[in-house]
């Protein structure tokens, strides 16, 4: 019961919100927030606790153990709770970097935008954790509904709304597909948790239509983790939501899905011809991304689109190290470091977007010419995730890429096979990506300013910037108890 | 000969099946040829139903928890497409009162 | 006869479901909806699985259908004229639709032919608890499910979180339909710019983006 | 514990660098007496540390060791050897006169003094890593601080050159961190018994046990990692933009040090990690460096651009490099590692010449100027001197280094090293009368140049250039006296660069 603490902290978080919402007013508002990011954030380093715990041999007990209506449902293990502690991270930050933006951008119902964030982080939670088909697709959901909610959030604004409602068809028409394709799943195997259908598949020949309705559930996967070709809501709706929303979603949802998909393929499906077919797609899926979304981010000139593509090609990323889920040990582990990194890179990125725009109230690339004067700290953070996302040391994205790679290699490398070229691939996009993080920071630091006012930064969101920004240092110059901490938590999921 | 013969006396799951990829394929039409966001939408729910349909049609060929697993999905199911229906229709209410319409095609604030 | 009553039910949803998708009047559409949803639960009362024929009648016939009469209703007094949708590209859509249901169905057929042959019923071909070689063969008429001894415990034992989860959904889906429908509140903290004031600014912002982009050439230097 | 020297040595300059951070913006003379003080301070601490370095012994001293990522065998680990303690110390010399000289810098000082000395911490930190996780970290952070020195300071194309700078570089080191992982899975069966550790790896061999096709892979991806840094020809149009773009102190580090991030990576990695595909790939090599310095020479002499030749002049030079390093032999390598030194002196020079006259004239036309040696005496024999050191004249630094390369090549072109030392014929004697052209091309354009710009007509528009004062030419005192000293007399610093050199050599080949 006690591994339950994240969701449940998550869930209470979020009813606070809502009750506050009953009687809104501005002091409880900054309170609601403060509080409920400290508190989330110290939840986080308590599921980080959880998921040490879980690998001891009497957490393990304990994990193993647990009353039938979590056993059944959950996998209340170390990775999953590796990833709830990133659920309450990103939650957390997410408080604390709106709390400027609430103030001064939205007119009311500020609690409740954060108490649908503290519930879809709940939905991150058991997504990650969920070991069969029904939890995981109403994680899903939850996570679908919570989205189109929150990009809805500016209603009196055609583009937010415009941004939900591409948002909602696209997510609706691909859960009807996953659906479809679960409800094959169910019915070859008359199963729902992943073991058992890998158990029902193991006799050996499953013909077609077993792959075919995995590759439909993968659609549905595919689009809450903006793979390519399932990404086209992506720009449009960061680029319309409220820019809080939009770091959230881009890296909320996304992370948790991407745990969700290596936990059900690589435990449903290992089996020859299900196991090719996935494969498959997800080995074009990330070159695309990886391509595509690093080479459209290039001419963007809205800077929340240039990160949306740019979340796609960090997506592509990660699915390399999904892709290789079931060659290597080393895969979950990479995809956890890559997931915190990415979270305190891209949050920090985000961090620095929203305090820009929350005085500016501008979002086009061009606007930052010259934030190197205006705001120093701004701009040298800005370097700091760009030159992380672009995954160049001694910074998080570093980490999480070497990892990546490693876990590729780990696969007994060999020259001219499909996964050599996935990394190279990879390691070119990286390059790629320079061009755009580090042209914005050349933006900021190499052009005139249009006006010298400087850029003021608020409490929260500056707050926000310095956790980030440490925590992309320290992910690295203390990387040996972090990395020990989640590669063993990785190294033991329950299946 | 009436056509009782020649039809079987239950009905096979097969059937049901092809019924439903019917279903589905009509509402993927819908979707695909629509224009209209509540159009659209109610072809998502013409497709939501074929899932229903092919669920519990597998679920009628199982055996004790197999079969209660088919029917609890499809209650789940049922439970889920209100919530997002709900949540679809006050988007497409509050893209009326902004722009008095709801075609697809007119949706191009948003493009890089 | 049972078949006979399935085709009853079957065709004319089709054909509903059909109209659904090609009226170009959207009441019409939804009236045709909740001709069609009655009748999938029919269906599942066919398949004895009364439990889904009920909530199939109460919710989703009940309550969808009537969401969308509102939203419907909403839209038209809102623009003050009836509804017509548009549809555009149906040969592709005719085309994609019929693609996909003949791969399912190639891809399936074998599926089903074994299925009919043997008498076994496909996915519960392997039950965990038994060998391969014991392949069960299931007759196509169940028993009904008692509400009590079997669907309840699984709802409330086995499966209590996502029946959480999906309160919670239906918690947020509740206050986020509100939220968003709910007409505005014309209410702007001093100092700050109206949404709509920012969005004027950030359109001649990024008109102003497009004109002199040329020294800046895009995103980059 | 003993001092830890190379770490002092490797992080001043950061303390230094967040000291500057913490003064405030207006308070330039403090700035850049802080950043003129830490690198003072940091030439004296490599001093010390060349002083308690024996030069005679040829393996690693003064070494650091720590767990840093125990789980991937990554530690914190340095050391130095006779070749990593002369680039050390010029790391230091050049980054102390880069800073001296920018004493004149008015524009956003702050900034400007932070890059520099963030930039020596990485620069030095190459020279010390022997972990490849440091080296690498090291390795990247150095673009970082050039790409903004190059962009907010620079010239007109500033931001072009700079991102292409970034860009070029990056595509290398990318490729490096590829086939640096392909060794560390090469280096042992389990995790545990891997290791990211270049003095480990060195002993293991891992390549050896890479599929054929793979190893070469891996070789190609180092070897073009470094390629791209020295530069080399075909991967060296990076490097006329960058310079001419730099100001002037930021083309002193990127040509005196930065280059030779990339030919000490040859010796340090490619060469002993993998030595069967070096001798594989040595006469391709030799090659490429042939024509990176008939090249560089010959466009040297087509610019008309007096930064611009310089840059090309490089790239000649740096063959000369890349040359005695295919060579493989102990002449080859000690004049590769000799010539970086020597070209580090003497380019920095040059460098800071040109910067002398465009701060005075505005232009670096060739053309445009004439007569100056009247108008500017001492500058001319300033000139003139580092001229002769940079073609190679005897008793400046430049000929012993070329000389020694020459031999090299020469022997490794030859049978005589075959029979005392068990080495391969690498190459042919005539790469050693190739790269004579080159020298013989160097001389040309550069006495052209002293030409062009100091004789003939005085053109009166120059009347009233001022002669170099003495700042200039206190930055520039220290580098000619050590080009004189290391001209007359190489033998301090060859006994080192020898010494490790045998030590290489000797660990791949048994003797």
């Amino acid at each position: 019961m006690i591994y339950l603490i994240p969701e449940l902290l998550l869930v209470l978080v979020g009813a606070i919100g809502l009750v506050i919402a009953c009687a809104p007013s501005r002091e409880r508002l900054r309170a609601y927030t403060v509080l409920g990011g400290v508190a989330c954030i110290g939840g986080a380093v308590g599921a980080g606790y959880l998921a040490h715990l879980a690998t001891t041999a009497e957490g393990a007990q304990i994990a193993e153990s647990a009353p039938v209506y979590l056993s059944t449902t959950l996998a209340l293990d170390p990775f999953s709770r590796v990833f709830a502690a990133l659920a309450l991270l990103v939650c957390g930050l997410t408080f604390i970097f709106s709390k400027e933006y609430l103030e001064r951008r939205l007119d009311d119902h500020q609690p409740e935008l954060l108490a649908i964030i503290a519930f879809a982080s709940m939905g991150m939670c058991t997504l990650a954790a969920a070991r069969e088909l029904i939890t995981i697709w109403f994680s899903v959901e939850l996570l679908s509904v919570c989205g189109y909610v929150l990009a809805a959030f500016l209603k009196d604004d055609e583009r937010s709304v415009e941004a939900a409602l591409k948002y909602f068809i696209l997510g609706a028409t691909s859960s009807v597909f996953m659906l479809f394709g679960l409800s094959y799943v169910y019915g070859l195997t008359g199963r729902l948790d992943l073991v058992g259908i890998m158990e029902a598949t193991a006799g050996g020949n499953i013909g077609v239509l077993l792959p075919t309705a995995a590759v439909l559930m993968l659609v549905g996967f595919g689009f809450k983790v903006a793979m390519v070709p399932f990404h086209m809501w992506c720009p449009d709706v960061y680029e319309g939501a409220p820019t809080p929303v939009t770091a959230f979603l881009s890296v909320g949802p996304k992370l948790a899905a991407l745990a969700a998909l290596a936990r059900v393929f690589s435990i449903a499906f290992p089996h020859d011809t299900a196991r090719v077919a996935w494969e498959g797609v997800l080995f074009w899926g990330a070159i695309l991304s990886m391509t595509l979304g690093n080479a459209v981010a290039l001419k963007q000139s809205n800077i929340k689109r240039m990160l949306a593509y740019s979340s796609i090609a960090h997506a592509g990323y990660m699915l390399v190290a999904v892709f290789v889920t079931l060659q290597t040990d080393m895969a979950l582990a990479a995809l956890s470091v890559y997931a915190f990194a990415y979270l305190f890179m891209n949050l920090g990125a985000f961090a620095v977007i929203i305090a820009f725009s929350n005085h500016t109230r501008s979002d086009s690339v061009r606007s930052y010419n010259g934030l190197a004067i205006r705001s120093p700290y701004l701009a040298w953070s800005w370097v700091v995730f760009g030159i992380s996302l672009v995954g160049l040391p001694p910074l998080a994205g570093f980490l999480g890429k070497v990892f990546i790679i490693m876990a590729a290699v780990d696969t007994g490398l060999t020259w001219g096979s499909p996964l050599m070229w996935l990394l190279i691939v990879l390691v070119l996009n990286s390059v790629v990506s320079l061009y755009y993080y580090i042209g914005v920071a050349g933006r900021m630091f190499f052009k005139p300013p249009v006006t010298d006012e400087p850029v003021p930064v608020g409490g929260g969101v500056g707050t926000a910037i310095g956790i980030c920004l440490a925590g992309t240092f320290l992910m690295v110059l203390a990387a040996g108890p972090i990395i020990s901490a989640i590669q063993s938590s990785a190294l033991f999921v329950l299946r | 000969m009436s056509i009782e013969d020649i039809l079987p006396e239950t009905v096979p799951t097969g059937y049901y099946l092809v019924f439903a990829a019917l279903l589905f394929a009509i509402g993927l039409f819908g979707l695909i040829s629509r224009r209209n966001a509540i159009g659209m939408l109610l072809s998502i729910e013409i497709m939501l139903n074929a899932v229903n349909v092919n669920i519990a049609a597998f679920s009628r060929s199982g055996v004790g928890e197999g079969q209660v697993l088919g029917q609890l999905l499809v209650v789940f199911m049922i439970t889920v497409a209100v919530a997002e229906a709900a949540v679809g229709l006050a988007i497409i209410v509050a893209m009326f009162k902004l722009r008095r319409t709801v075609e697809a095609d007119e949706l191009k604030l948003l493009r890089g | 006869m049972e078949t006979l009553v399935f085709f009853c039910l079957a065709v004319p949803v089709l054909i509903l479901a059909a109209v659904v998708v090609t009226t170009p009047h959207i009441l019409r559409a939804v009236v045709s909806l909740f001709l069609a949803l009655i009748g999938i639960g029919g269906l599942f009362f066919l398949m004895r699985a009364p439990i889904l024929g009920v909530m199939q009648l109460m919710i989703y016939a009940g309550g969808v259908v009537v969401l969308f009469a509102f939203a419907v209703m909403l839209v038209r007094r809102v623009t003050g004229e009836f509804v017509r949708q548009k549809t555009s590209l149906v040969g592709p859509a005719l085309v994609v639709a019929l693609l996909f249901f003949a791969v399912l169905m190639g891809i399936g057929s074998g599926y089903l032919a074994g299925l009919e042959e043997e008498g076994t019923l496909g996915g519960f071909m392997h039950p965990t608890d038994l060998d391969l070689a014991e392949r069960v063969v299931i007759t196509d008429v169940p028993e009904e499910i008692d509400p009590v001894d079997e669907f309840s415990p699984a709802m409330l034992r086995d499966y209590l979180l996502p029946f959480e989860i999906a309160s919670v959904l239906l918690l947020v889906a509740m206050v986020g339909a509100v939220l968003i429908a709910h007409p505005l509140k014309q209410k702007h903290p001093t100092g700050a710019l109206s949404p709509k004031e920012a969005l004027e600014q950030e359109t001649a912002d990024t008109g102003a983006d497009a004109s002199d982009d040329e020294d800046a050439g895009g995103a980059g230097p | 514990m003993e001092f830890p020297i190379l770490s002092a040595l490797t992080y001043l300059p950061l303390v230094g660098a967040l000291i500057i951070i913490c003064i405030p913006r207006e308070r330039d003379e403090a700035i850049k007496a802080t950043a003129a003080s830490t690198s003072a301070l940091c030439l004296a601490l490599a001093i010390l540390a060349w002083l308690a370095f024996d030069n005679g012994v040829g393996g690693f001293q003064l070494e650091e060791r720590a767990e840093w990522i125990p789980q991937l065998g990554i530690s914190y680990h340095m050391g130095v050897d006779g070749i990593s303690m002369p680039m050390v110390f010029l790391t230091c010399l050049v980054s102390l006169v880069a800073i001296a000289y920018s004493w004149i810098v008015k524009e956003r000082v702050k900034e400007y003094f932070a890059l520099f000395l963030l930039l020596q911490t990485a620069c030095v930190g190459v020279f010390v890593a022997l972990d490849f996780f440091l080296f690498y970290i090291f390795w990247e952070i150095s673009l970082v601080p050039m790409y903004f020195i190059i962009g907010v300071w620079g010239g007109p194309k500033r931001e072009y050159a700079a991102i292409k700078f970034f860009l070029y570089t990056l595509v290398g080191s990318v490729l490096m961190l590829l086939g640096i992982i392909v060794l560390y899975f090469a280096s042992g069966d389990s995790p545990a018994e891997r290791t990211f550790d270049i003095v480990e790896l060195i002993a293991r061999q891992p390549a050896t046990s890479l599929a054929p096709g793979l190893a070469m892979a891996v070789f190609i991806g180092f070897f073009i990692a470094f390629a791209i840094k020295v530069p080399s020809f075909p991967f060296h149009t990076w490097l006329p933009d960058a310079h001419v773009e730099a100001p002037t102190a930021g083309s002193v580090i990127l040509a005196g040090i930065l280059l030779k991030l990339g030919s000490y990576g040859m010796v340090r990695i490619n060469m002993p990690l993998m030595p069967e595909e070096w001798m594989v790939a040595a006469p391709w090599i030799g090659v490429l460096a042939l024509i990176s310095i008939i090249y560089g020479s010959l466009a040297a002499m087509a610019q008309s651009d007096l930064k611009k030749l310089i840059a090309y002049s490089s790239i000649g030079h740096m063959g000369f490099v890349t040359l005695g390093l295919a060579a493989m032999n102990v002449q080859g390598i000690s004049g590769a590692v000799l010539q970086m030194f020597s070209h580090g002196l003497i380019t920095s020079c040059l460098f800071l010449l040109v910067g002398v006259i465009y701060e005075r004239a505005h232009i670096r036309e060739i053309n445009g100027f004439g007569g100056l040696g009247q108008i500017m005496p001492k500058y001319f024999g300033v000139f003139i001197f580092v001229a002769m050191a940079s073609l190679g004249l005897p008793a400046l630094s430049g000929f012993v280094a070329e000389l020694y390369v020459l031999l090299g090549t020469y022997a490794s072109g030859s049978a005589l090293e075959t029979s005392t030392e068990g080495f391969a014929v690498l190459m042919s004697p005539w790469f050693a009368y190739t790269a004579i052209i080159g020298i013989v091309l160097t001389a040309a354009y550069m006495l052209w140049t002293v030409q062009r710009v100091f004789m003939g007509e005085k053109n009166e528009r120059w009347a009233g250039l001022k002669d170099i004062n003495s700042l200039e030419l206190a930055c520039l005192a220290p580098l000619m006296a050590l080009t004189l000293f290391v001209g007359c007399y190489p033998g301090p610093l060859l006994r080192p660069i020898e010494a490790a050199t045998m030590h290489i050599l000797g660990a791949l080949f048994g003797t």
